[in-house]
């Protein structure tokens, strides 16, 4: 979104600036705009999981316990990690180093998809024990009352966070693509930095969510 | 009450406060609207008024520059806040009184449904459908819970409302000053027929109540003692009358009328439906399908269901049948915005059907 | 500008290159990137959902006429309300003015050429039409029956059509969000030289508190009916009671945005009134520093406020108390800017036009509407009004007293500047008083009804409020018919209207500044600020200063 | 002028520093991974809650600072981002003032069954 107006390949100066300098703040400032706007999307969702943990206790403390702490720790080290190549990417465009960056944007994608492809082995093990949101719920393992909404929780809570992962891997393919194709340089790269950001964000939710479900 | 309370209370088309809470709440109100109107009329007036004494003289002409000292900001931030503080700790003190109910209150249970209410006391009590007989002057604390969704129960004369949550408890009380009929709404949308949630509370004088009481547990009153008109020559369409009798021979409390299934199959769509009976063959329901449900309901009983159903044979005179059989039949999906209804269903009490 | 004696003017000309001409066609609208037609798409676009809502309004307040059935059966009505409701306020509320003269005047009033991101802008307007038209369509699939709030869990069993309208807020959630996003940074970035924070127009000031508004409200909104949209076709059990769900943490989420959402819809209302007050009694607003932080205040103290919807919902007393003292606050932020615009009147010299007809109304409306707010959050009042017509009433005495009659006054106000033509005075003071008249009587007799206990949503009424259901559709009909008089009119003035000239009112806000109706990239050199906007005075003139 | 764009800080103000505080950040990260882990295995009752809050917070703001360039950022992108934090506590807290002091039979736990009440 705020990245569109800069979608051609020159450093470009839209008619109602008057300096690339604060053109690029109006940019940084639209998308931490839409940044607090995802932290209050997720803050309903965390606000539903506090909600339900506070009622039903017991149960979100038994259902955590049914979860893979090793695929949920083993994504978030690969978040963490991608987190950080996205970082150095940004350094090293602004330092002129192309290939460096489109390197370290390809491995950043890369652990993005090993992060889906984990979170999808643990739904499939999920699905298969019936340990599903709602109605849906038949997993014998867990009987406390309340142990639906958790696996409700869960999902909601993964899930729209995978759907952030994937626009995120997105924004970054399209990154890279224009990386390769030479359009940032260390005067321009305000498109690298902000795709950075949202995943950032996206590394922080999980920050949030993986202590929360898997730990307590 | 003073007359002047009465006054302010007929300008304002306020029900007569027939609870205890009522008098408090009139008199905050009282003080909150005036103050409203004279702020209102006078803000207006006001504008008005400056608008021709400081009307444009001459085109294109100069004003001064005004603006406000200090005193004038402390002013237009000191009323208005004094007024709204104090109507909120009056207002709240009166809330935390009415939301807390005295130890001595009588309980009643309160359940509702798609688009009824029902009474239940505690012990050998009466259940009743729609009418709740209370005594005047003696404290009542209402358990309610919902079956469906939510709904609100909302007597305007004393001044109560509260929203009824389906799969919890809230509750309200309630000390009613004198006997009579008070009209209970539902003021939480629930759906088709939310606008015709209605119910009844007859507040008795106290021995009154007592003596009614005690005829309701040893089961032997079946007279009718409600305010609608109940009796066989019931002047209105046969469909509401089916209504009627509906409502008060209980039927709906094991046969929903919204499409969802409950202790019996729901009414909605069941004319000229096929239902698969307990033995596998199928029936078509007809009038004398209903008929001979009413009369004998064991010997057809649809797949699914237990057979639970008492006999009304006795109970429910030729046209009443055919008046229920009337009912049903008009429960269409597409025609359910059709059904006439008027008045509030107020149904006689009667004992526990167990 | 018209800063010229009056003895030398001449006649006005229409400016021969505008935003409007430069460029022919459907498509150079439907691609458009400049604000000002962008602004004019979503006029029309508001407009039409205006027109919708108010058939609907029409149609309920018909069936109301008689305790019975009268014109439509108990399914249809509850469908109607239901999409008068949502179409109001989601079609036309809260895009209406940010919508409208927001992204029209926003970029004039900063001296820029164009909001921050056009193309953002863009997608906005678009999306809106797609959300509409989502929510539309779900009217045609058979209709929603669960009121705008979709409380559950009635709205997850109800058996209508629900997931095109969610779907549909969703997306004009969207919308919603981009276009505070870019207001605020395009206040943030693109101020002309000279033009300060404490400079900005108050319109601005509205603007950006609404913006912000928006940002953090919306998120939250469009997860919540996302849940109830995915509890209705997927059984996940968040807010079913059968589940151990709780539907008063629905209730808690949706209030927390749709609480603020009125502020998003009379935010701008007042700015516009603010803005206007100044213009027409040519004077410096007064109390200029209240009234922009009262708007951020506003903004601020709204967020704390939602727990007044649910006073008798099965929320503790605790909060109750809570919420309730934190209302009060907005009523004082809102009294605040009350006492100022009637100063603003004081020694100023005042032009009796259509809008001031409108802004008579609005400051009777907005404190009437306003403390009998302050009323409904007074707890152990409230009790008795809940649910009510009362609440009603209240609720649009602020929705159309003061948002409509702020819209209509900025209709008017700056109609020269966006068509450049004048509509008739005559006619407009005619509908004007209509409107005004016709208001109260539609919702004063609602506040009575609300009284007596006529609970809201109701199809079939009691016979004993039958003589005021019948007076306040009475009084609807003279409201519609001032509104048809207002269409009819102003599609005249559009045609062949007069030539208003670039400065009609010789008004002092610098949206002013240049010609009317503006050129493609609004200035042809960026303007420069060199002192506060509404100040009437002659340059040189010796300035008598007034504290009081 | 729109002031505060030029007070951008000289626009590429981090590169001052080197790739290094990345890494840094990285193994602080990874070491608070692993410390979470472990004390949300040891079953600490009533502190499990607030410290695995603790970390994940001080996870957080070490991604926001250094990840995210907030201690460059201009006042205003902070300002957002703090408000936006703000207001989700905000939403908790309303909520949780409800819950906390709700009248207990109105909570889900208690949920009546529909026998209970036929009485």
């Amino acid at each position: 979104m705020s990245l569109s107006d800069a979608q051609v390949p020159v450093p470009h100066l839209a008619h109602h600036y008057e300096t690339i300098e604060k053109q690029d703040y109006a940019v940084r400032l639209g998308m931490w705009l839409f940044l607090g706007t995802e932290v209050l999307l997720f803050a309903g969702l965390f606000l539903g999981y506090s909600v339900y943990r506070h009622f039903y206790h017991e149960a979100f403390h038994e259902a955590s316990r049914h979860l893979d702490l090793w695929a949920g720790a083993t994504n978030t080290i690969v978040l963490i990690t991608s987190s950080l190549t996205v970082a150095l990417a940004y350094h090293a465009i602004t330092q002129g180093k192309t290939k460096l960056c489109a390197g370290l944007l390809t491995f950043t994608i890369v652990c993005a998809c090993a992060f889906l492809v984990i979170k999808g082995i643990e739904y499939h093990h999920k699905f298969q024990e019936g340990a599903l949101p709602g109605k849906w719920y038949h997993y014998g393992e867990v009987t406390a009352p309340g142990a639906n909404l958790f696996y409700t929780v869960y999902f909601l809570t993964t899930g729209l966070h995978a759907i952030h992962v994937i626009v995120g891997m997105s924004i970054l393919i399209w990154i890279l693509a224009r990386t390769l194709r030479g359009h940032f340089s260390t005067t321009y790269n305000v498109p690298v930095e902000l795709g950075g950001l949202y995943w950032h964000l996206v590394d922080l939710v999980w920050i949030f969510l993986f202590p929360l479900l898997y730990l307590i | 009450m003073t007359p002047l309370d009465d006054l302010m209370r007929r300008l304002l088309w306020l029900p007569d406060a027939r609870s205890t809470f009522a008098v408090p709440v009139d008199r905050l109100h009282f003080f909150v609207i005036t103050v409203t109107m004279i702020a209102s009329t006078i803000t207006g007036l006001l504008a008005f008024f400056f608008f021709f004494k400081y009307r444009e003289r001459r085109p294109f002409q100069s004003t001064p520059v005004v603006v406000p000292s200090i005193k004038f900001e402390f002013v237009v931030i000191g009323i208005p806040l004094f007024f709204f503080l104090l109507w909120f700790v009056q207002g709240f003190k009166d809330y935390v009184w009415y939301t807390t109910p005295p130890k001595n209150a009588q309980d009643v249970y309160v359940m509702a449904k798609k688009w009824m209410w029902k009474f239940s006391y505690g012990g050998d009590g009466p259940n009743a459908i729609g009418t709740l007989h209370v005594p005047a002057n003696r404290p009542v604390r209402l358990l309610m819970t919902s079956r469906d969704v939510i709904h609100s129960f909302f007597v305007p004369d004393f001044r109560i409302k509260q929203d009824v949550l389906p799969g919890r408890y809230t509750e309200t009380w309630f000390e009613a000053t004198k006997p009579g009929r008070y009209q209970v709404l539902c003021s939480q949308y629930c759906g088709t027929w939310h606008s015709q949630m209605w119910g009844e509370i007859v507040v008795m004088p106290g021995p009154e109540y007592d003596k009614w009481m005690i005829e309701q547990r040893r089961g032997l009153s079946t007279r009718v003692d409600s305010g609608g008109d109940d009796s066989p020559n019931f002047h209105g369409s046969i469909v509401e009358y089916g209504k009627k009798i509906a409502m008060a021979e209980g039927c709906v409390k094991c046969h929903s009328l919204d499409g969802e299934p409950h202790i019996g199959p729901t009414w909605l769509d069941l004319y000229g439906k096929q239902e698969t009976l307990e033995g596998g063959e199928t029936v078509t329901v007809d009038e004398a399908y209903l008929t001979d449900s009413m009369i004998d309901p064991r010997a057809k009983i649809v797949k699914g269901y237990k057979a639970l159903m008492p006999t009304y044979k006795g109970r429910l005179a030729a046209p009443e049948a055919a008046a229920l059989v009337e009912f049903i039949k008009s429960l269409r999906t597409q025609n359910l915005d059709t059904v006439p209804s008027k008045e509030a269903i107020y149904e006689s009490v009667k004992p526990a059907q167990r | 500008m018209s800063q010229s004696s009056p003895l030398n003017a001449s006649p006005p000309v229409y400016p021969a290159v505008n935003y409007l001409n430069a460029d022919r066609g459907v498509w150079s609208w439907l691609t458009t990137i400049d604000h000002k037609r962008i602004a004019v798409m979503y006029l029309v676009s508001v407009m039409f959902a205006f027109l919708l809502g108010g058939i609907f309004a029409m149609a309920l307040r018909v069936e109301l006429l008689t305790p019975g059935p009268t014109i439509m059966g108990a399914n249809t009505y509850n469908r109607m309300f239901t999409l008068h409701g949502v179409v109001m306020i989601f079609l036309f509320m809260i895009p209406a003015i940010p919508g409208v003269f927001g992204n029209f005047l926003l970029p004039l009033m900063l001296g820029a050429k164009d909001v921050a991101f056009p193309r953002l802008n863009l997608l906005s307007l678009y999306l809106y039409w797609i959300g509409a038209t989502i929510v539309l369509s779900g009217m045609i699939m058979g209709g929603t029956d669960t009121g705008w709030t979709f409380y559950t869990p009635y709205s997850t069993t109800t058996p209508t059509t629900l997931f095109p309208v969610l779907l549909g807020l969703f997306i004009l959630g969207f919308s919603s969000i981009l276009t505070g996003l870019n207001f605020i940074v395009t206040i943030h970035t693109l101020r002309a030289p000279g033009l300060g924070w404490m400079r900005l127009q108050l319109f601005v000031w509205a603007i950006y508190a609404t913006s912000i508004i928006q940002v953090l409200a919306t998120p939250v909104i469009g997860l919540t009916v996302l849940l109830v949209g995915i509890e209705k076709v997927g059984g996940f059990g968040l807010f079913d009671p059968t589940r151990g769900g709780d539907p008063v943490l629905f209730e808690h989420m949706f209030w927390f945005y749709s609480h603020p959402a009125v502020y998003i819809m009379v935010l701008p209302a007042m700015g516009v009134v603010s803005d206007a007050i100044a213009a027409f009694a040519r004077k410096n607003v007064f109390g200029y520093k209240m009234i922009a932080y009262s708007s951020l205040g506003i903004a601020f103290v709204g967020f704390f406020a939602w727990g007044h919807h649910l006073f008798v919902s099965g929320q503790s007393s605790f909060n109750d108390g809570a919420f309730a003292v934190i209302s009060m606050l907005v009523g004082v932020f809102t009294a605040i800017k009350v006492f100022n615009w009637v100063a603003t009147l004081y020694r100023g010299a005042i032009a009796v036009k259509t809008p001031l007809i409108y802004i008579c109304g609005f400051l009777f409306f907005i404190v009437f509407g306003g403390m009998t707010g302050i009323a409904v959050a007074t707890v152990s009042l409230d009790v008795h009004w809940h649910d009510t017509y009362f609440v009603i009433a209240h609720f649009h005495f602020i929705m159309v007293g003061a948002v409509i009659m702020a819209f209509l006054i900025a209709l008017h106000y700056w109609f020269p500047k966006m068509f450049g033509r004048m509509y008739h005075e005559g006619w407009g003071m005619v509908a004007a008083s209509l409107i005004v008249l016709g208001f109260n009587a539609t919702f004063i007799p609602q506040f009575l009804l609300g009284n007596a206990g006529m609970p809201r949503r109701y199809y079939m009424y009691p016979e004993r409020f039958q003589a005021l259901n019948v007076a306040s559709t009475a009084g609807a009909s003279l409201l519609a018919f001032g509104f048809i008089i207002i269409l009819v009119y102003l599609i005249y003035a559009l045609v062949r209207g007069k030539v208003a000239g670039d400065n009609p009112w010789d008004s002092r806000g610098y949206e002013w500044n240049t010609s009317s109706p503006p050129p493609k990239h609004n200035f042809d050199q960026t303007p420069i600020i060199t002192q506060d906007s509404h100040l009437y005075q002659e340059p040189g003139e010796e300035v008598e200063h007034v504290v009081i | 002028m729109a002031h505060e764009a030029n007070e951008t800080p000289a626009s590429k103000a981090e590169h001052v520093h080197g790739p290094g505080r990345y890494f840094v950040v990285w193994a602080l990260l990874l070491v608070f991974t692993v410390t979470t882990i472990i004390t949300g295995r040891m079953d600490l009752g009533s502190a499990n809650l607030p410290i695995a809050l603790l970390i994940a917070t001080v996870k957080a703001s070490l991604v926001v600072l250094f990840f995210m360039h907030m201690t460059d950022a201009p006042g205003a992108n902070r300002l957002v981002f703090v408000v936006s934090l703000v207001f989700s506590l905000v939403l908790l807290l309303g909520v949780f003032g409800d819950l906390w002091t709700r009248n207990p039979m109105s909570l889900p736990p208690t949920a009546p069954t529909q026998e209970s009440f036929e009485r």
